[in-house]
């Protein structure tokens, strides 16, 4: 297996090469955007022969959307006619919190008071999907985890919740980003699991805030 | 254009000097985020009327290009000019993805031609200019604006070579 | 050489595959959806459409021409103007291409690429020469030094010409757009039966304004209507429309030839699809030589950036993994490149 | 801050670099040796002004004792005249398990069927030290952890322990090494403390291996 | 050239500073515990030791010599050969000053080391020349040309010289090492009165034997004893076993110059101290140069690495961070470097 | 030297060649994990030993050396063969770091000068030689092997140029 995984989905890059012989893990989080990041991190691989990878693992979002094309363009490019596998973006920050006894909430700002979300439960080293990535605002989040119990929020809006595990800022800033080694985990359950693909689907996550907005202003409005 | 308009502000006939004066007395009467919609037909002068403004924020008027094709222009004035041009959208959801990419900005002015296109996107109180033809040299310009803050543009506007009324 | 170009600058997602002047294969993803007036122009939705569309046509070139990536020299794709969104996406999948199979990766002015448009068709061609750039977003004259130094002399102060064909087009109730609708009529038109003005023909500059124009149109209708004629002579308006942009289009490109003691007249861009374009440069072909890209390569493609790319290539200019979108890059750099 | 931080206590090398504009995490395994290993992580630092540094974090073991010699020299070299930061390297690994509601206990092979060993408790996202490192047998560390339960087993001697997680043999091995993240928030750990120091003392742990079979066989021998 | 050197390939830990052929400070960590007869020689203890003091000899010097380590030209540290735990030691502390100040790094041979602490003291010292290595670890002759290649044309077949002189002296109940003490009382010793063997002396090759010599002593007390002499004529025994040893030694040495043509002969290692090798060489200085290293350069010492790898450092050689020790350099490459 | 020593070969009074003819002989005794002690003063032919014992293993005698201050020598020959010297070891703790810092191979046979200076190392069982000096020529050996081996060591030893008691 010659296996290139990346991930796009939020300010920290990250990405990973694995074959038979060596195991490379890279991530970085500097102010320069996306495309330069990516290109930064490929200069770190420099040993991987990227002309015979077998697998290209990418993270699907959702995630700010311009680094989120850049890194499943980049992927095509590197892949486009062998197998890809898809990485939930959302998974991967969750699985931070592998060992929880509880319930991982994954918060992650997308604009004017909306959030990407998606809730999992870990089980014996692994993380079940209880609910999958939508986008809403604070409050009928609450309202959609209310049910679930207890709950560790990871991700950059966890600043909006409450968490029945009590982390300093610091702590939970980092822990709401991504690993390269858990995107490695993430790729390999996708491919012991055979969920091959030839397409890369993103997750935008369907309506745009701006739309939302609408919506709920209008709702305002005739109120 | 409708009658009977209590927070608006008839500048009657225009030529293009007097036209673009007037859009420069009014820049000077804008806030921070306040969004102008320039409804109006082909050739109404919507473009022209946004050259005046931005030699009230400290620009040339040169600088000041139709974008229709481009969607939106960003002029680096004394306050931040997004000009837009909804002409070619395909409605709200375009807008919507015009505006979300864009405006990282929530300060400067948004000057929006054709915005009446898109005029259910705005819910909270907008400025509105209406264009209306004339004839080649002369423009017909009305100025509607929220009703809380007639007072203040009627004491901003007093000044200056233009019709009132 | 052999270039593969990737062009997502604006709305078209083009590939190409390109060996010296001759185009091997140039695929444009076809505009389908007919319920949008003006298909994909939102930056985030065109980006999002490129992400969809350039792996489907990159396997269709492939499966088309049969091509082993292997065997190129080099890859081409379009670095700016255009949408942020959208260019990072042909960027980002040509670094992909290009660290996988490594090979030298070139970003290319998207203005440039129009002027090579036409070096498909005459390979011939050499510097230095006049441009006339003319689209939908731009209208600029350029000159083109011996040594591909480029320079805007001329642009439009306010409307685009091809924004005007497709403006004036309206006012006549044609549809979009609006430049091929006026094309066509217009065949049948009398282009002197109206005498609309040519606004800055005689300006010292090579600068143009063409919203002048439209209110020419727009009242030229309104007289027409007041004066009773329900049924508008169209034909000839939209004739008599189009011989004023396209006389003031090459009065100022010929006379900033002249100027510059330049032989060689490029044309370029969607309008340079214009048909009365093509037949009026017949007044000036003893003065000057024409060149005129295939209707195929004047609008945006692939194959252009290609062809551009090849310049750069035997150069050996390589950006690598280093190359990066530059939304403004026709603004940044001033008038020159 | 500038920090640089590393450790070459196990054969998958990691080290961080981060300061305000910022943040490098690099994690290599190959066939080669430390010494190998450590300049090919550097050179993925290019961007680094090893110049500048302010403070050097170091793990410093128990593990591979060339392996730490090598990142405690290199480390020296880095910062001596600095301050340096010492990270324990069973903890580092520890904290892989984070959020386990247990123990965790982290055992790495020494030789000869002796392991290090250390045991920690998750607290609020910190790992409390409930036993030290130290080097003993499969039977005396079982029997020095019976009291504490549940235990979670990490490192590459977990195979030869009851964990009360059903972790599969891979997973096992990625989360037994290991991340650069994790030495971050260690390193950040004792910055925030203030355990700076100058002289960098590495855990070795008492007694070699072989005068530890020699007592073995001697107390045999005189049964 | 400004040098910093580092030397940890076996016990002695040293740190020194040379510029051009001047010594500023060298540092060697003195062993002070006396308990232990030998020291920490084994490898795995002797890498503990080494990273235990060469952060306070580095420190000890910075503070001895004010010196801002951005002011020096590169740094050299030993990579061979040696105790692979300890040559990474200073390999790697090496590979950290060097990045964090930008320097450039050289690996340099021990052996090739103890040749050019010949140059600390003799500036002027050029190939091609013999150099007669001589220490507990080593017995060599090696043949040094113009290009500085070394060759390596003798050897002991069994016991290093420097091993002979601690083994002699503790047959003669002499204390450690050896060789100081032998050189000691031989000053008040007869080299004439007992005729131990030269072996090898005049076989055609520049091989050593050392062990008979050993055994000569060890019988020769035998025969004393058994003879009923009681006090043993220690200086006398000692004189004449040191003796025997230097006559092979120059013996040897001399007539692989002679056959080589060359003039120069170059001492280096720990036995290049005894006093007898250094008076006998006047026997020889009308038909060869001698060269021998200040006593305090005989020994391992980290000044002589600098001064080794100055001369690498000035033909531009940079290993950097690819640097890796050899603990078999010696034998990897035969007989050559 | 011991008498009366039950799993003991007197080998008598051996000159350099038949010594190392013996030792020849005897490699080929020898089981992989094999210890073996070698004890003697100074010159007592240890080392001469080892030369002789290479040679039963497929190599040639002068690739050994005198491993006083290596501390070990590794010859590979059909057995790996590690040559160790205790003579400048400090005790125990000494021997614990050199065995484990260097012996990986588990295979291979150990043969130690002057071991019977650590000998509470090695619990379990060992072969010795012991090495006395006769004269300059000439030298008296004796081999102890444990006990449970001596058949088989008296069966492999029976052929040779050297005297057995
Ligand atoms: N009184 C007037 N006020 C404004 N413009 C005038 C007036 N008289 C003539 N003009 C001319 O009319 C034209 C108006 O064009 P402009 O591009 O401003 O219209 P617009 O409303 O932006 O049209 P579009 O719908 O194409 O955006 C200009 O050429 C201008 O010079
Ligand atoms: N019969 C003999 N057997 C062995 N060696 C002999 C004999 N006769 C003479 N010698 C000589 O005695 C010397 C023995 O030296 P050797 O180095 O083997 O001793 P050793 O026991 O290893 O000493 P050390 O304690 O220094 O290791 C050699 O020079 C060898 O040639
Ligand atoms: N035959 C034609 N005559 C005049 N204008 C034309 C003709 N064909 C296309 N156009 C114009 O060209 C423009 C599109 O050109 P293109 O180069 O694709 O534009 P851009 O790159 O600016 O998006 C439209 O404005 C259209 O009206
Ligand atoms: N004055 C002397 N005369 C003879 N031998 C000496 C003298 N001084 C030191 N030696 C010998 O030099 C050896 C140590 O030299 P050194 O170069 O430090 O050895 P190595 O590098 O092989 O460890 C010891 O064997 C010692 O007996
Ligand atoms: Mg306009
Ligand atoms: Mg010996
Ligand atoms: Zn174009
Ligand atoms: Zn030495």
């Amino acid at each position: 297996m010659k296996l290139f995984a990346l991930d796009t989905s939020t300010p920290r890059v990250v990405a990973c090469y694995v074959d038979d012989e060596k195991k490379i893990f890279v991530e970085l989080e500097t102010k320069a955007k996306h495309g330069i990041q990516v290109s930064q991190v490929v200069e770190k691989m420099a040993e991987v022969d990227f002309g015979n990878l077998n697998i290209v693992g990418i993270g699907i979002g959702p995630g700010g959307l311009t680094g989120l094309r850049v890194g499943i363009s980049f992927a095509y490019g590197l892949g486009i006619g062998n197998k890809f596998v898809q990485i939930s973006s959302l998974k991967l920050i969750a699985l931070n919190g592998l060992f929880y006894n509880g319930y991982i909430a994954v918060v992650r700002k997308a604009r004017e008071g909306y959030l990407y979300s998606a809730l999992y439960k870990p089980e014996n080293g692994k993380l079940d999907e209880i609910v999958s990535p939508f986008i809403e605002t604070v409050d009928l989040i609450n309202e959609r985890y209310r049910e679930f119990s207890p709950k560790l929020f990871l991700g950059d809006g966890a600043e909006f919740f409450e968490s029945d595990v009590k982390l300093n800022k610091f702590e939970l800033s980092e822990l709401s980003l991504p690993t390269a080694r858990n995107l490695y985990l993430l790729a390999c359950e996708e491919i012991e699991n055979e969920r091959f693909v030839n397409d890369i689907e993103p997750l935008y996550l369907q309506k745009s805030i701006a739309e939302l907005n609408f919506e709920k202003r209008k709702k305002e409005g005739s109120v | 254009m409708e009658t009977g308009c209590e927070s608006c502000f008839e500048l009657g006939i225009l030529t293009e000097k007097e036209l673009k004066s007037f859009a420069r007395t009014f820049s000077q009467c804008l806030a921070e985020g306040d969004v102008i919609i320039l409804s109006g037909e082909i050739g109404s002068g919507k473009t022209t009327f946004v050259r005046g403004l931005v030699t009230g924020l400290g620009c040339s008027e040169e600088i000041v290009t139709s974008p229709t094709f481009t969607l939106m222009n960003v002029y680096a004035c004394s306050k931040t000019v997004y000009h837009l041009d909804a002409y070619r959208l395909n409605g709200i959801e375009d807008v919507f993805y015009v505006l979300e990419g864009e405006i990282e900005d929530r300060n400067g002015v948004f000057v929006i031609e054709w915005g009446n296109l898109i005029d259910s996107y705005f819910i909270e109180d907008v400025i509105t200019v209406f264009f209306e033809h004339e004839d080649e040299k002369h423009r017909k310009v009305r100025l509607r604006v929220p009703s809380k803050r007639v007072s203040r543009f009627r004491r901003c506007l007093n000044f200056g070579e233009y019709k009132e009324q | 050489m052999l270039v593969l170009g990737i062009e997502t600058s604006c709305d078209e997602t083009s590939i190409a595959l390109v060996n010296n002047n001759d185009v091997i294969l140039n695929l444009v993803y076809s505009q389908i959806q007919t319920h949008k007036k003006f298909g994909g122009v939102v930056p985030e939705i065109a980006a999002r459409e490129h992400l969809k569309k350039l792996p489907i046509l990159f396997s269709q070139l492939v499966k088309e021409t049969q091509i082993d990536i292997n065997e190129i020299d080099g890859i081409a794709v379009t670095k700016g103007p255009g949408l942020i969104g959208a260019l990072l996406v042909g960027v980002s999948f040509a670094k992909g291409l290009a660290i996988r199979y490594n090979k030298p990766l070139v970003g290319v002015n998207h203005i440039v690429g129009h002027v090579y448009a036409n070096y498909l068709a005459y390979p011939e061609l050499r510097p230095p020469y006049i441009v006339l750039m003319v689209s939908g977003g731009h209208t600029l004259i350029l000159k083109v030094n011996e040594s591909m130094h480029i320079k805007i002399i001329g642009r439009s102060v306010d409307d685009a010409v091809g924004e005007a064909f497709d403006k004036v087009a309206r006012l006549l109730g044609l549809g979009y757009p609006g430049g091929p609708e006026i094309d066509r009529i217009s065949k049948d038109g009398n282009p002197k039966t109206f005498g609309f003005p040519r606004p800055k023909m005689y300006d010292p500059d090579y600068d143009f304004s063409f919203s002048g124009l439209k209110t020419s149109v727009l009242y030229e209708i309104k007289r027409l209507k007041d004066a009773g004629i329900e049924e508008l002579p169209i034909k000839d308006l939209a004739a008599s429309a189009q011989e004023a942009m396209i006389d003031v289009l090459l009065h100022k490109t010929t006379k900033a030839a002249k100027d510059f003691g330049i032989e060689n007249i490029v044309l370029a861009g969607g309008v340079a699809a214009n048909s009365r374009l093509r037949e009026k440069l017949a007044e000036y072909t003893l003065e000057f030589n024409f060149f005129i890209p295939p209707l195929e390569f004047c609008s945006d493609n692939a194959a252009m950036i290609a062809r551009a790319g090849m310049a750069l290539l035997e150069d050996g200019k390589n950006d690598g993994l280093g190359l990066e979108p530059s939304p403004n890059l026709f603004e940044m750099i001033g008038d020159e490149w």
